[in-house]
Protein backbone atom coordinates (compact mmCIF):
# COMPACT_ATOMS: atom_id res chain seq x y z
CA UNK A 1 0.00 0.00 0.00
CA UNK A 2 2.91 2.38 1.02
CA UNK A 3 4.60 1.30 -2.16
CA UNK A 4 1.73 2.08 -4.84
CA UNK A 5 1.14 5.29 -2.72
CA UNK A 6 4.82 6.47 -3.22
CA UNK A 7 4.71 5.18 -7.11
CA UNK A 8 1.19 7.21 -7.73
CA UNK A 9 2.69 10.36 -6.36
CA UNK A 10 6.29 10.14 -8.19
CA UNK A 11 4.39 9.25 -11.68
CA UNK A 12 2.03 12.69 -10.50
CA UNK A 13 4.78 14.51 -10.34
CA UNK A 14 7.11 13.63 -13.48
CA UNK A 15 4.09 14.21 -15.23
CA UNK A 16 3.65 17.47 -14.24
CA UNK A 17 7.35 18.76 -14.71
CA UNK A 18 6.96 16.72 -17.91
CA UNK A 19 4.14 19.24 -18.83
CA UNK A 20 6.18 21.96 -17.81
CA UNK A 21 8.85 20.64 -20.19
CA UNK A 22 6.09 20.84 -23.00
CA UNK A 23 6.13 24.37 -23.00
CA UNK A 24 10.02 25.06 -22.73
CA UNK A 25 11.54 26.76 -26.21
CA UNK A 26 13.17 24.14 -27.96
CA UNK A 27 16.54 22.87 -27.48
CA UNK A 28 19.83 24.05 -28.76
CA UNK A 29 18.39 27.79 -30.06
CA UNK A 30 20.95 30.66 -30.09
CA UNK A 31 17.47 32.53 -29.82
CA UNK A 32 16.39 31.22 -26.28
CA UNK A 33 15.56 33.40 -23.50
CA UNK A 34 18.33 31.83 -21.38
CA UNK A 35 21.10 33.43 -24.11
CA UNK A 36 20.04 37.03 -23.34
CA UNK A 37 22.36 40.71 -22.48
CA UNK A 38 23.97 39.08 -19.29
CA UNK A 39 26.09 35.93 -20.91
CA UNK A 40 26.27 38.26 -24.38
CA UNK A 41 28.30 40.62 -21.85
CA UNK A 42 30.45 38.31 -20.18
CA UNK A 43 31.48 36.65 -23.64
CA UNK A 44 32.09 40.29 -25.19
CA UNK A 45 34.42 41.72 -22.00
CA UNK A 46 35.50 38.69 -20.13
CA UNK A 47 38.66 38.75 -21.58
CA UNK A 48 39.20 42.15 -21.21
CA UNK A 49 38.05 42.62 -17.95
CA UNK A 50 39.31 39.40 -15.94
CA UNK A 51 42.69 38.61 -18.02
CA UNK A 52 41.80 35.20 -18.08
CA UNK A 53 41.24 33.17 -21.16
CA UNK A 54 38.73 30.39 -19.48
CA UNK A 55 35.95 33.02 -19.13
CA UNK A 56 33.73 29.95 -16.29
CA UNK A 57 37.28 30.94 -14.21
CA UNK A 58 36.81 34.59 -14.93
CA UNK A 59 32.87 34.60 -13.75
CA UNK A 60 33.58 32.71 -10.68
CA UNK A 61 36.77 34.19 -9.63
CA UNK A 62 36.46 37.36 -10.72
CA UNK A 63 32.98 38.96 -11.34
CA UNK A 64 30.87 36.75 -8.56
CA UNK A 65 34.55 36.30 -6.07
CA UNK A 66 32.56 36.44 -3.02
CA UNK A 67 30.15 34.17 -3.80
CA UNK A 68 33.16 31.66 -4.34
CA UNK A 69 34.13 32.98 -0.59
CA UNK A 70 30.70 31.81 0.61
CA UNK A 71 31.05 28.34 -1.11
CA UNK A 72 34.73 28.05 0.80
CA UNK A 73 32.99 29.69 3.83
CA UNK A 74 30.30 26.64 3.42
CA UNK A 75 33.13 23.98 3.15
CA UNK A 76 35.06 24.70 6.18
CA UNK A 77 31.93 24.70 8.41
CA UNK A 78 30.91 21.69 6.82
CA UNK A 79 34.45 20.11 7.43
CA UNK A 80 34.08 21.79 11.37
CA UNK A 81 30.51 19.84 11.74
CA UNK A 82 31.97 16.44 10.50
CA UNK A 83 34.82 17.07 12.90
CA UNK A 84 32.29 18.18 15.97
CA UNK A 85 30.19 15.35 15.29
CA UNK A 86 32.63 12.26 14.63
CA UNK A 87 35.88 12.95 16.63
CA UNK A 88 36.04 10.48 18.98
CA UNK A 89 36.89 11.44 22.67
CA UNK A 90 39.08 8.99 24.02
CA UNK A 91 42.12 9.65 22.14
CA UNK B 1 50.09 -1.52 6.65
CA UNK B 2 52.92 -3.64 5.74
CA UNK B 3 53.17 -3.97 1.99
CA UNK B 4 56.42 -3.58 0.34
CA UNK B 5 54.92 -3.48 -3.00
CA UNK B 6 52.49 -1.04 -2.07
CA UNK B 7 54.74 1.50 -0.31
CA UNK B 8 57.47 1.27 -3.26
CA UNK B 9 55.15 2.33 -5.91
CA UNK B 10 52.83 4.93 -4.27
CA UNK B 11 56.30 6.07 -3.55
CA UNK B 12 56.94 6.75 -7.49
CA UNK B 13 53.01 7.66 -7.72
CA UNK B 14 52.42 10.07 -5.30
CA UNK B 15 54.41 12.90 -6.67
CA UNK B 16 53.23 12.48 -10.15
CA UNK B 17 49.55 12.95 -8.58
CA UNK B 18 50.56 16.14 -6.42
CA UNK B 19 52.72 17.91 -9.88
CA UNK B 20 49.57 17.16 -11.99
CA UNK B 21 46.94 18.71 -9.33
CA UNK B 22 49.01 21.94 -9.36
CA UNK B 23 49.57 22.26 -12.97
CA UNK B 24 45.82 22.17 -12.79
CA UNK B 25 45.19 24.68 -10.20
CA UNK B 26 48.04 26.77 -12.22
CA UNK B 27 46.50 26.65 -15.04
CA UNK B 28 42.93 27.45 -13.79
CA UNK B 29 42.49 30.75 -16.08
CA UNK B 30 43.92 29.29 -19.16
CA UNK B 31 42.84 26.02 -19.42
CA UNK B 32 39.52 23.86 -17.59
CA UNK B 33 39.78 23.02 -14.50
CA UNK B 34 40.97 25.84 -11.58
CA UNK B 35 40.72 25.36 -7.64
CA UNK B 36 37.88 22.76 -7.08
CA UNK B 37 39.14 20.03 -9.17
CA UNK B 38 43.02 20.41 -8.31
CA UNK B 39 42.45 20.79 -4.56
CA UNK B 40 40.29 17.73 -4.96
CA UNK B 41 42.93 15.91 -6.81
CA UNK B 42 45.82 16.85 -4.15
CA UNK B 43 43.55 15.88 -1.28
CA UNK B 44 43.23 12.32 -3.17
CA UNK B 45 46.76 12.26 -2.94
CA UNK B 46 47.31 12.53 0.47
CA UNK B 47 44.29 10.07 1.26
CA UNK B 48 46.81 7.82 -0.74
CA UNK B 49 49.58 8.70 1.84
CA UNK B 50 47.81 8.35 4.56
CA UNK B 51 46.10 4.58 3.22
CA UNK B 52 49.48 3.51 2.76
CA UNK B 53 51.80 4.96 5.67
CA UNK B 54 49.55 4.53 8.37
CA UNK B 55 48.53 7.17 10.66
CA UNK B 56 51.79 7.31 12.58
CA UNK B 57 53.93 9.07 9.67
CA UNK B 58 50.74 11.07 8.37
CA UNK B 59 50.53 12.86 11.49
CA UNK B 60 54.12 14.02 11.51
CA UNK B 61 54.08 15.33 7.66
CA UNK B 62 50.51 16.67 7.72
CA UNK B 63 49.28 17.35 12.05
CA UNK B 64 45.87 18.76 12.78
CA UNK B 65 47.65 21.93 13.87
CA UNK B 66 48.94 22.36 10.47
CA UNK B 67 45.94 21.69 8.59
CA UNK B 68 43.98 24.29 10.72
CA UNK B 69 46.53 26.94 10.26
CA UNK B 70 46.64 26.24 6.70
CA UNK B 71 42.63 26.37 5.95
CA UNK B 72 42.09 29.49 8.25
CA UNK B 73 44.76 31.27 6.70
CA UNK B 74 44.07 30.55 3.23
CA UNK B 75 40.68 31.60 4.07
CA UNK B 76 41.02 34.76 5.60
CA UNK B 77 43.82 35.25 2.57
CA UNK B 78 41.07 34.91 0.10
CA UNK B 79 38.40 37.16 1.94
CA UNK B 80 41.16 40.27 2.88
CA UNK B 81 42.77 39.98 -0.93
CA UNK B 82 39.60 39.92 -2.52
CA UNK B 83 37.96 42.72 -0.51
CA UNK B 84 41.21 44.66 -1.36
CA UNK B 85 40.87 44.19 -5.53
CA UNK B 86 36.85 44.92 -4.49
CA UNK B 87 37.59 48.38 -3.25
CA UNK B 88 40.52 49.37 -5.19
CA UNK B 89 38.84 48.28 -8.71
CA UNK B 90 36.94 50.72 -10.72
CA UNK B 91 37.37 53.70 -7.76
CA UNK B 92 38.75 57.22 -7.68
CA UNK B 93 40.91 55.98 -5.01
CA UNK B 94 45.17 56.34 -6.18
CA UNK B 95 46.04 52.40 -4.25
CA UNK B 96 48.34 50.17 -5.92
CA UNK B 97 46.65 47.75 -7.73
CA UNK B 98 47.88 44.34 -9.89
CA UNK B 99 48.23 44.46 -13.37
CA UNK B 100 46.35 42.43 -15.84
CA UNK B 101 49.01 41.45 -17.67
CA UNK B 102 48.58 39.70 -21.23
CA UNK B 103 45.98 36.88 -21.55
CA UNK B 104 47.66 33.59 -22.35
CA UNK B 105 50.86 33.99 -19.71
CA UNK B 106 50.69 32.06 -16.08
CA UNK B 107 51.36 35.39 -14.44
CA UNK B 108 48.51 37.02 -15.62
CA UNK B 109 44.84 37.57 -14.66
CA UNK B 110 45.34 39.96 -11.92
CA UNK B 111 43.80 38.09 -8.83
CA UNK B 112 42.18 35.09 -10.16
CA UNK B 113 46.04 33.29 -9.67
CA UNK B 114 46.33 33.58 -5.86
CA UNK B 115 42.68 33.09 -5.46
CA UNK B 116 42.79 30.27 -7.16
CA UNK B 117 45.50 28.89 -4.84
CA UNK B 118 43.45 29.88 -1.68
CA UNK B 119 40.38 27.98 -2.79
CA UNK B 120 42.67 24.98 -3.61
CA UNK B 121 44.47 24.21 -0.09
CA UNK B 122 40.86 24.87 1.17
CA UNK B 123 39.45 22.23 -0.74
CA UNK B 124 42.24 19.52 0.02
CA UNK B 125 42.15 20.06 3.19
CA UNK B 126 38.92 19.74 3.77
CA UNK B 127 38.92 16.79 1.58
CA UNK B 128 41.86 15.38 3.62
CA UNK B 129 39.91 16.06 6.92
CA UNK B 130 36.72 14.06 5.39
CA UNK B 131 38.49 11.31 4.83
CA UNK B 132 40.54 11.30 7.87
CA UNK B 133 37.55 11.39 10.52
CA UNK B 134 35.18 8.68 8.24
CA UNK B 135 38.39 6.66 8.29
CA UNK B 136 39.54 6.24 11.94
CA UNK B 137 37.54 8.87 13.70
CA UNK B 138 40.59 11.59 14.38
CA UNK B 139 42.83 13.45 12.32
CA UNK C 1 26.53 13.39 -31.01
CA UNK C 2 22.46 13.24 -30.86
CA UNK C 3 22.68 9.36 -30.88
CA UNK C 4 25.68 9.03 -28.58
CA UNK C 5 23.88 11.59 -26.23
CA UNK C 6 20.38 9.47 -26.04
CA UNK C 7 22.22 6.44 -25.14
CA UNK C 8 23.96 7.84 -22.33
CA UNK C 9 20.77 9.03 -20.91
CA UNK C 10 19.43 5.92 -21.52
CA UNK C 11 22.19 4.28 -19.86
CA UNK C 12 21.69 7.00 -17.16
CA UNK C 13 18.22 6.31 -15.91
CA UNK C 14 19.19 2.90 -16.42
CA UNK C 15 22.03 3.31 -14.10
CA UNK C 16 19.74 5.15 -11.33
CA UNK C 17 17.12 2.58 -11.41
CA UNK C 18 19.79 -0.21 -10.70
CA UNK C 19 20.59 2.10 -7.63
CA UNK C 20 16.89 1.60 -6.34
CA UNK C 21 16.66 -1.94 -7.28
CA UNK C 22 20.27 -3.48 -6.01
CA UNK C 23 19.62 -4.82 -2.47
CA UNK C 24 23.48 -5.68 -1.60
CA UNK C 25 24.59 -1.99 -0.35
CA UNK C 26 28.01 -1.81 -1.84
CA UNK C 27 26.38 -2.67 -4.98
CA UNK C 28 24.43 0.39 -4.82
CA UNK C 29 27.26 2.63 -3.83
CA UNK C 30 29.23 1.04 -7.27
CA UNK C 31 26.21 1.27 -9.62
CA UNK C 32 26.07 4.83 -8.28
CA UNK C 33 29.40 5.70 -9.18
CA UNK C 34 28.82 4.38 -12.85
CA UNK C 35 26.08 6.92 -12.84
CA UNK C 36 28.86 9.48 -12.04
CA UNK C 37 31.22 8.92 -14.24
CA UNK C 38 28.44 9.00 -17.27
CA UNK C 39 27.15 12.18 -15.86
CA UNK C 40 30.54 13.44 -16.01
CA UNK C 41 30.81 12.19 -20.08
CA UNK C 42 27.33 13.69 -20.67
CA UNK C 43 28.53 16.95 -18.94
CA UNK C 44 31.88 17.04 -21.55
CA UNK C 45 29.11 16.33 -24.10
CA UNK C 46 27.52 19.69 -23.51
CA UNK C 47 30.64 21.98 -23.68
CA UNK C 48 31.29 22.56 -19.90
CA UNK C 49 34.92 21.04 -19.18
CA UNK C 50 35.50 22.57 -16.18
CA UNK C 51 32.11 20.93 -15.02
CA UNK C 52 32.90 17.42 -15.99
CA UNK C 53 36.47 17.58 -14.61
CA UNK C 54 35.06 18.75 -11.20
CA UNK C 55 32.57 15.86 -11.45
CA UNK C 56 35.20 12.91 -12.09
CA UNK C 57 37.24 13.98 -9.29
CA UNK C 58 34.60 14.94 -6.81
CA UNK C 59 31.34 12.43 -7.73
CA UNK C 60 33.22 9.39 -8.61
CA UNK C 61 36.12 9.83 -6.58
CA UNK C 62 35.65 11.59 -3.08
CA UNK C 63 32.00 10.66 -2.17
CA UNK C 64 32.09 7.37 -3.37
CA UNK C 65 35.05 6.92 -0.68
CA UNK C 66 32.87 8.28 1.86
CA UNK C 67 29.76 6.22 1.01
CA UNK C 68 32.26 3.15 1.22
CA UNK C 69 33.84 3.90 4.73
CA UNK C 70 30.04 4.55 6.03
CA UNK C 71 29.51 1.45 4.76
CA UNK C 72 32.65 0.00 6.30
CA UNK C 73 31.50 1.04 10.10
CA UNK C 74 28.03 0.06 9.83
CA UNK D 1 5.42 12.82 -28.40
CA UNK D 2 7.73 13.86 -30.97
CA UNK D 3 9.28 16.13 -27.50
CA UNK D 4 10.74 13.03 -26.51
CA UNK D 5 12.97 13.74 -29.20
CA UNK D 6 13.43 17.09 -29.73
CA UNK D 7 14.07 18.26 -25.90
CA UNK D 8 15.67 14.70 -24.72
CA UNK D 9 18.14 16.38 -22.28
CA UNK D 10 15.63 17.77 -20.83
CA UNK D 11 13.07 14.78 -20.42
CA UNK D 12 15.76 12.43 -18.87
CA UNK D 13 16.49 15.09 -16.32
CA UNK D 14 13.23 15.02 -15.16
CA UNK D 15 12.38 11.20 -15.35
CA UNK D 16 16.15 11.25 -13.27
CA UNK D 17 14.66 13.37 -10.70
CA UNK D 18 11.69 10.86 -10.73
CA UNK D 19 13.60 8.08 -10.50
CA UNK D 20 16.10 9.96 -7.13
CA UNK D 21 12.44 11.19 -5.66
CA UNK D 22 10.85 7.51 -5.82
CA UNK D 23 14.41 6.29 -4.25
CA UNK D 24 13.80 8.54 -1.73
CA UNK D 25 10.84 7.60 -0.68
CA UNK D 26 10.68 3.65 -1.04
CA UNK D 27 13.55 2.47 0.95
CA UNK D 28 13.75 2.22 4.67
CA UNK D 29 17.96 2.34 5.17
CA UNK D 30 19.19 5.83 5.58
CA UNK D 31 22.22 5.09 3.22
CA UNK D 32 19.73 4.41 -0.05
CA UNK D 33 18.09 7.62 1.39
CA UNK D 34 21.18 9.45 0.96
CA UNK D 35 22.43 8.28 -2.82
CA UNK D 36 18.96 9.25 -3.63
CA UNK D 37 19.40 12.88 -2.96
CA UNK D 38 22.36 12.84 -4.88
CA UNK D 39 20.54 12.07 -7.99
CA UNK D 40 17.95 14.93 -7.70
CA UNK D 41 20.78 17.32 -7.01
CA UNK D 42 22.84 15.69 -10.50
CA UNK D 43 19.56 15.84 -12.71
CA UNK D 44 18.73 19.18 -11.50
CA UNK D 45 22.37 20.21 -12.23
CA UNK D 46 22.24 18.38 -15.74
CA UNK D 47 18.93 20.21 -16.35
CA UNK D 48 20.73 23.70 -15.88
CA UNK D 49 23.76 22.47 -18.29
CA UNK D 50 21.46 21.49 -21.00
CA UNK D 51 19.65 24.89 -21.25
CA UNK D 52 23.05 26.10 -21.84
CA UNK D 53 23.89 24.81 -24.32
CA UNK D 54 23.72 26.32 -27.97
CA UNK D 55 24.19 23.61 -31.24
CA UNK D 56 27.40 23.99 -32.83
CA UNK D 57 29.48 26.42 -30.54
CA UNK D 58 32.26 25.65 -28.46
CA UNK D 59 33.10 25.41 -24.81
CA UNK D 60 33.69 29.07 -23.26
CA UNK D 61 37.45 28.57 -23.68
CA UNK D 62 39.25 31.13 -26.09
CA UNK D 63 41.97 30.02 -27.92
CA UNK D 64 44.27 31.32 -29.71
CA UNK D 65 41.74 34.75 -30.39
CA UNK D 66 38.52 36.08 -29.52
CA UNK D 67 36.19 34.43 -32.28
CA UNK D 68 33.45 36.87 -31.04
CA UNK D 69 30.09 36.50 -29.19
CA UNK D 70 28.73 34.24 -31.32
CA UNK D 71 31.20 31.04 -31.20
CA UNK D 72 30.73 30.06 -27.61
CA UNK D 73 27.90 28.98 -25.63
CA UNK D 74 26.35 30.05 -22.96
CA UNK D 75 29.10 30.35 -19.33
CA UNK D 76 26.68 31.95 -16.92
CA UNK D 77 24.99 28.06 -15.94
CA UNK D 78 28.44 26.30 -16.18
CA UNK D 79 29.26 28.86 -13.09
CA UNK D 80 26.51 28.28 -10.86
CA UNK D 81 26.21 24.73 -11.40
CA UNK D 82 30.24 24.69 -10.19
CA UNK D 83 29.13 25.67 -6.86
CA UNK D 84 26.08 23.31 -6.41
CA UNK D 85 28.63 19.97 -7.17
CA UNK D 86 30.83 21.61 -3.93
CA UNK D 87 28.09 22.05 -1.62
CA UNK D 88 26.11 18.41 -2.57
CA UNK D 89 29.00 16.92 -1.63
CA UNK D 90 29.50 18.85 1.84
CA UNK D 91 25.70 18.13 2.08
CA UNK D 92 26.69 14.64 1.78
CA UNK D 93 29.38 14.74 3.82
CA UNK D 94 27.52 15.99 6.91
CA UNK D 95 24.34 13.31 5.89
CA UNK D 96 26.89 10.72 6.38
CA UNK D 97 28.75 11.77 9.83
CA UNK D 98 24.88 11.98 11.08
CA UNK D 99 24.23 8.33 10.04
CA UNK D 100 27.44 7.25 11.64
CA UNK D 101 26.47 8.67 14.95
CA UNK D 102 22.79 7.05 14.70
CA UNK D 103 24.46 3.65 14.05
CA UNK D 104 26.17 4.10 16.96
CA UNK D 105 23.40 4.72 19.08
CA UNK D 106 20.43 2.62 17.81
CA UNK D 107 22.61 -0.27 15.99
CA UNK D 108 20.83 -0.02 12.51
CA UNK D 109 20.37 1.87 10.26
CA UNK D 110 16.58 0.67 9.10
CA UNK D 111 14.46 3.96 9.45
CA UNK D 112 11.21 1.38 10.71
CA UNK D 113 13.44 -0.44 13.56
CA UNK D 114 14.70 2.63 14.59
CA UNK D 115 11.28 4.31 14.91
CA UNK D 116 9.63 1.25 16.73
CA UNK D 117 12.97 2.02 19.25
CA UNK D 118 12.11 5.23 19.92
CA UNK D 119 8.75 4.17 20.65
CA UNK D 120 6.30 5.93 17.96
Amino acid sequence: MKKLIAILLTGILVSILLVGVYDLPKFGRADNPVNNEVAQRYLKKGVKDTGALNIVTGIILDYRAFDTFGEAVVLFTAAVAVLVVLKREDS
Amino acid sequence: MKNTILKEVSKIVIPFIQIFSIYIIFHGHLSPGGGFAGGTIFGASLILYRIVYGKGDAQKKISYKRLMHLMCISLIFYGVLKGYGFITGGSYIDLFEIPLGTPGRILSGGYILPLNIAVGIVVAMVMYLFFTLFYEGEV
Amino acid sequence: MEIFSIIMILFLIGSAIAVSAIKNLLGAIIAFTVYSLVMAILWQQLNAPDLAITEAAVGAGITTLLFIFTLKKN
Amino acid sequence: MEMLFTKYFEVGSMVLFGVGFMTLLLHNNLIKKIIGMNIMDTAVFLFFIAKGYIDGREAPIVRGFHKGVEAYVNPVPAALMLTGIVIAVSVTAFALALTVKIYEKYGTIELDEIMKMRGD
